[in-house]
């Protein structure tokens, strides 16, 4: 696996995501500073990290998705590249046009970090086949604006071409309201571009990868991500 | 604008807070009557803030030196070492009466502040800790002061990328009209790369880094700050607002430049900013410092150089660089979008000049400025020692459970969930114990080693006593270290008391500070770091006295650190140390009785330390599952606390005969703790306990989904959690914060 | 010259934080608001002085940062 | 009955979402903006068709709520 994570000004789990990759892939991955205009050659991922890109500032992922790396990522994602965006990494992708919809302000106006449950929906993508489909896993959040919401004819295309990946669920599985931290519709947690390449998803499954420090749950994307990688390889 | 030259009227004198003997001593010093800037310069460093005139005769019998400290009170931080060649660097501060004007804006730069200490000496901050004091829940301010805080505190480190992950909060009426913010950074280093803020060389330039000068904080003389305004907008606000995100860029840029190795000496702007830290590091280095004001980076047009000493405009740094690193280190700057300009250099001689638009509107002796600023011995009243209450004098509650769920349940005691979930308290990845527990710990980056982090006090025990309160933070500190598995290491203090002019007040700083000296003594907790904030009073009344301790313990393995879960049913819970059943100044007492009475309880420090070692032994050779200290709420809380954390509950023996059951069960002794042992190691731990003259008594068994108190129904862990949650989200329901 | 522009959400596009200070108004006891949506406005300085130039500028401004045009619809006013 | 508060920082104020902007649009070549300084506007509607009223309500929504006038000022107007 070559994996590219995206360092924009402002971002702050990107040391997180770099360690999870090579943790999981046994590879290190490449930095790459928003201000390049070009992924490293070979890079076969694309990730956007979590953090505060430009403080959230105007609107979250706003100001970064306009940077110069982010026309490499679009021809990248273009020609079917892999591209995994996590949290502020989810909020680039819709403001950079590569998802559809916005994630607004939590439905309690407040941040909001805790374990939660999610619903994998699918195992046939590449993010997803270290799972199985309907299996629940235990991740953190930690966001402000994590509320997902697009116009009813995006969601019901959404929903209708089986692009919503994980839903909050509670730890049995079941969509429910009390479950739904942030207010999100439809509880989607992560989404799917229609080409299925580039995924976005609030949780940070990055943080929940080491035995030594608590639920390993997070493990099983980046080992799909690494499978599905090293058979394309 | 006021021309520098104003004369100095002694209203001029008393605006920017110099006393008449203070002044005489300025004239005294520089021969002449001081320029206006001179005068607030003077001002800023000689107000009680930065020059600890009344707290630093007192601080000097703190103890300061341990085989492991690096560098103790008087840098930006503490710094110990922690062995792999790796330094913790930490210091907690207090942003108390910013917070009260404006809370969200004055907690997010108190939070900013202190992470600016951290990593100007060379460290990656990675976590922070805060201790909150509000006023009663009932006051009409509280909810929209907690409101903001938290958010604040959360908006903060959350956006600059540091795990808050733990703290403290408590509510007061003696808070109403001062509430209490002190937050705590917590910093990794190389031990052979820590930067310190004594300038050296001849002509070296000094630096300016970070974001723009404005007119934030400005404090001064309100008459003289009104007639600089020459718009009609009217006041100008003095709220400063903190910008998390230009602070990350610094970060990064001031660990590349360290890393690069273009510093020499490094300080950053806090309070009284480029007076406070430019004195400094000329000072230090005994060198002196020309400043030249017409390259200070401003916001806004036409600020006096007056403006620009005094501004506590965030995110700022002052640096003397290696002049032929200079290219080098500015690019690094402007990569990362931040201001960079040389503003001045060090000369030979030790004047402090400030130069503004062709005139010198300061030269004073920089020395001075620091070391000859006034230093008060304030007269000081120790209070009469509170009499003991007896048990016996306490009536018994209507039930056990009753009063066990209506402690849960109270504004001190129940979950603070609603907060801690408002911080991002796992970033980073090495949150090994989360907010919540007796101390949270952090792995050191690739480990095995972790760290402990925590902030104690109790404020009513030091009202009450501030010698055995005082005593009490630090052993309550160093035992939730222990109670982790921790080998506890260094403090850091943040004083915080109401106006010193007072002799009573000075009477509880100067009790509290002797409490922690004996206690930091006994328990080789030395004290790197700190802070006084003094005259935190309204209308003539005082806060409790709040010496708030932060400390940090090291695991040699985090793998080995203990929770407070119990682990599993069957095992046995066995309770280490003395129990006498002292309700004097316990929560009982005053959420049950409706009493804040009485004497606190007595710190043994010996004690404590044979019982604190003897559980850190049983946690680190994997005797015990499952540790916690006790405190607030005594025997009966921490056993909830732990069946809550877990779902598994528990089955509990008699009290003993000779004491009333209320007390055994709510008393607050010190050094106490409880630890759950399988029952097939019982035997040995006890035998143990013997030989090393520990008191370690088998109280009950885990097991079940309730928690059954002796003679009493079971309450189930579920229906004591709903309690636990339940008050700080209901209560909060009713605030929202400024959109 | 001085500019404003103003960011409003599209009518039909939830608004959470609208909908909590409905909630909060209500709760402080302001009674008679029917509805809030939030929006923003920016106020800028710009160079120059040619007032159709400003629109443009203003306009380029806020099609390709300002507004986010899914969610969002925006106004431009010269202030002089 | 229509209005809208406008919330806007009061001057000297750091605004570092406006000095983020400004950063921004530079960057993206959007050339000739000398300063942004960020506010907010709430769109409300108002039950009833008096106008003094529905001014004084909104005066009280704006100190209670709206702005925070430690740091802010804020603007009433009443649409119809
Ligand atoms: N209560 C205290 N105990 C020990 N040291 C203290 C205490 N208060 C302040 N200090 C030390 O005095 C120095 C100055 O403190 P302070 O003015 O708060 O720092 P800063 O200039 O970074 O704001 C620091 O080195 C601090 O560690
Ligand atoms: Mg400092």
């Amino acid at each position: 696996m070559k994996a590219a994570v995206l360092v924009f000004p402002g971002i702050n789990r990107e040391r997180d995501m770099a360690r999870t990759l090579k943790l999981t892939s046994g590879h290190e991955p490449a930095m790459v500073w928003h201000a390049d205009s070009e992924l490293p050659a070979g890079t076969d991922l694309v990730v956007i990290p979590g953090g505060f890109s430009y403080g959230d500032y105007l609107r979250c992922g706003a100001i970064a998705a306009r940077s110069p790396i982010m026309d490499a990522v679009r021809s990248f994602a273009g020609k079917g590249g892999l591209v995994l965006g996590v949290c502020n990494g989810f909020q680039i992708l819709c403001e950079a046009g590569l998802l559809p919809g916005v994630l607004m302000r939590n439905e309690n106006l407040r941040f909001i970090c805790r374990d939660v449950y999610l619903r994998v929906e699918r195992s046939d993508t590449p993010f997803t086949r270290g799972y199985n489909a309907g299996q629940v896993i235990r991740v953190p959040v930690a966001h402000g604006e994590g509320n997902y919401i697009a116009d009813g004819e995006t969601i019901a295309r959404l929903e209708g071409e089986g692009r919503v990946v994980f839903r909050y669920s509670s730890p049995d599985g079941m969509i429910d309201p009390n479950w739904n931290h942030n207010g999100a519709i439809n509880a989607i947690a992560g989404i799917l571009n229609e080409r299925g390449n580039v995924l976005g998803m609030m949780p940070h499954p990055e943080n929940h990868v080491e035995p030594a420090i608590g639920v390993t749950d997070g493990r099983g994307l980046f080992a799909g991500l690494t499978e599905a990688l090293g058979r394309a390889a | 604008m006021i021309p520098n030259a104003t004369p100095i009227t002694p209203e001029l004198v008393a605006e920017h807070g110099l006393k008449p003997d203070e002044y005489k001593r300025v004239l005294d010093l520089i021969g002449r009557e001081p320029s206006l800037t001179e005068l607030g310069i003077f001002s800023a460093m000689w107000n009680e803030h930065c020059s600890y005139k009344s707290s630093k005769v007192h601080l000097r019998s703190l103890p300061t030196k341990g085989p492991h400290v690096i560098q103790g009170p008087g840098e930006n931080a503490g710094v110990i070492d922690i062995g792999d060649g790796l330094a913790c660097v930490f210091k907690m501060e207090s942003h108390n009466h910013p917070s009260y004007i404006e809370p969200y804006q004055g907690a997010a730069t108190g939070v900013g502040g202190i992470l600016r200490d951290v990593f100007t000496m060379g460290a990656r901050p990675i976590a922070c800790l805060n201790a909150l004091s509000f006023g009663a829940p009932e006051h009409p301010k509280t909810r929209h002061l907690v409101s903001g805080v938290v958010a604040g505190i959360g908006g903060y480190g959350n956006s600059f990328g540091v795990p808050t992950v733990g703290g403290s909060v408590r509510f007061h009426s003696r808070y109403d009209g001062n509430n209490l913010v002190n937050a705590m950074a917590v910093g990794i280093a190389q031990k052979d790369k820590i930067f310190y803020a004594a300038a050296s060389g001849v002509g070296m330039p000094i630096v300016y880094l970070g974001s723009k000068t404005g007119r934030d904080g400005i404090h001064g003389a309100s008459m003289a700050s009104a007639e600089f305004d020459e718009d009609s907008e009217g006041k100008r606000p003095t709220v400063q607002v903190g910008d998390p995100f230009s602070e990350k860029l610094l970060l990064e840029a001031c660990l590349e430049i360290m890393h690069k190795g273009c510093v020499i000496a490094i300080q950053d702007m806090g309070a009284a900013g480029l007076t406070c830290s430019a004195v400094e590091m000329g000072a230090k280095g005994d060198l002196g410092v020309v400043l030249d004001l017409d390259k200070v980076p401003c916001r806004e047009e036409g600020m006096s150089a007056y403006e620009m000493m005094l501004s506590e405009s965030q995110e700022r740094m002052l640096m003397v660089l290696k002049p032929e690193k200079e290219k080098e280190a500015e690019a690094i700057f402007r990569k990362w979008g931040l201001d960079f300009a040389i503003v001045g250099e060090t000369t030979r001689g030790n004047r402090f000049i400030v130069r503004h638009q062709g005139e010198v509107m300061a030269d004073l002796p920089i020395k001075e400025l620091g070391d000859q600023a006034p230093e008060y011995k304030r007269a000081f009243v120790n209070a009469a020692k509170p009499k003991v209450i007896e048990a016996d004098d306490v009536p018994a509650p209507v039930g056990l459970n009753e009063a066990l769920e209506k402690l849960i349940a109270t504004p001190d005691l129940c979950s603070k969930r609603w907060v801690w979930e408002q911080y991002d308290h796992i970033i980073g990845g090495n949150t090994v114990q989360r907010p919540g527990g007796d101390a949270a710990v952090v792995r050191v980056e690739d480990g095995p080693k972790g760290l402990a982090l925590t902030t104690d006090v109790t404020p009513r025990y030091c009202e009450a006593d501030a010698f055995e309160g005082g005593k009490q933070a630090v052993a309550e500190c160093w035992r939730n270290l222990t109670a982790v598995g921790a080998k506890p290491l260094a403090v850091t203090d943040n004083l915080n008391f109401g106006n010193p002019e007072r002799p009573e007040i000075m009477g509880q700083f100067v009790g509290a500070i002797r409490g922690i000296a004996e206690a930091c003594k006994a328990l080789d907790f030395p004290v790197v770091s700190g802070n006084v904030s003094l005259y935190n009073e309204t209308n003539g009344k005082a806060i409790l006295p709040t010496p708030s301790i932060g400390g940090v313990g090291l695991l040699d393995d985090f793998t080995k650190s203990a929770t407070l879960a119990f682990k599993r049913a069957g095992e046995a819970i066995l309770l280490v140390g003395e129990t006498t059943g002292w309700l004097g100044q316990s929560m009982y007492l005053r959420e049950i009785c409706g009493r804040e009475d009485g004497a606190p309880p007595p710190v043994d420090l010996i004690e404590e330390r044979e019982n604190g070692d003897f559980v850190r032994a049983l946690i680190l050779d994997v005797s015990a599952t499952a540790a916690h200290d006790l405190s607030d709420g005594g025997l009966a809380i921490a056993l909830a606390e732990m069946a809550m954390a877990s779902g598994i509950g528990a089955t509990l023996d008699d009290a003993p005969d000779d004491i009333p059951a209320h007390a055994y069960w709510f008393g607050e002794d010190q050094a106490r703790y409880l630890v759950t042992v399988p029952a097939a190691k019982v035997a040995d731990v006890l035998a143990r306990a013997r030989a090393a003259s520990v008191l370690v008594s088998r109280i009950g068994t885990t097991g079940g989904d309730a928690l059954t108190l002796p003679g009493e129904s079971p309450l189930t862990v579920a229906s004591l959690r709903d309690k636990f949650e339940a008050w700080l989200p209901a209560y909060m329901a009713g605030e929202m914060t400024n959109a | 010259m001085k500019a404003r522009i103003t960011v409003t959400l599209k009518t039909g596009i939830l608004d959470p934080q609208g909908k909590a200070i409905e909630g909060a108004l209500r709760s402080l006891g302001v009674e008679g608001v029917a509805s809030v949506r939030q929006g923003k406005v920016f106020d800028i300085e710009i160079e120059g002085s040619d007032r159709a130039q400003a629109e443009a500028l203003l306009k380029q401004a806020a099609d390709r940062l300002l507004a986010n045009t899914v969610i969002e619809n925006y106004h431009v006013q010269v202030l002089g």
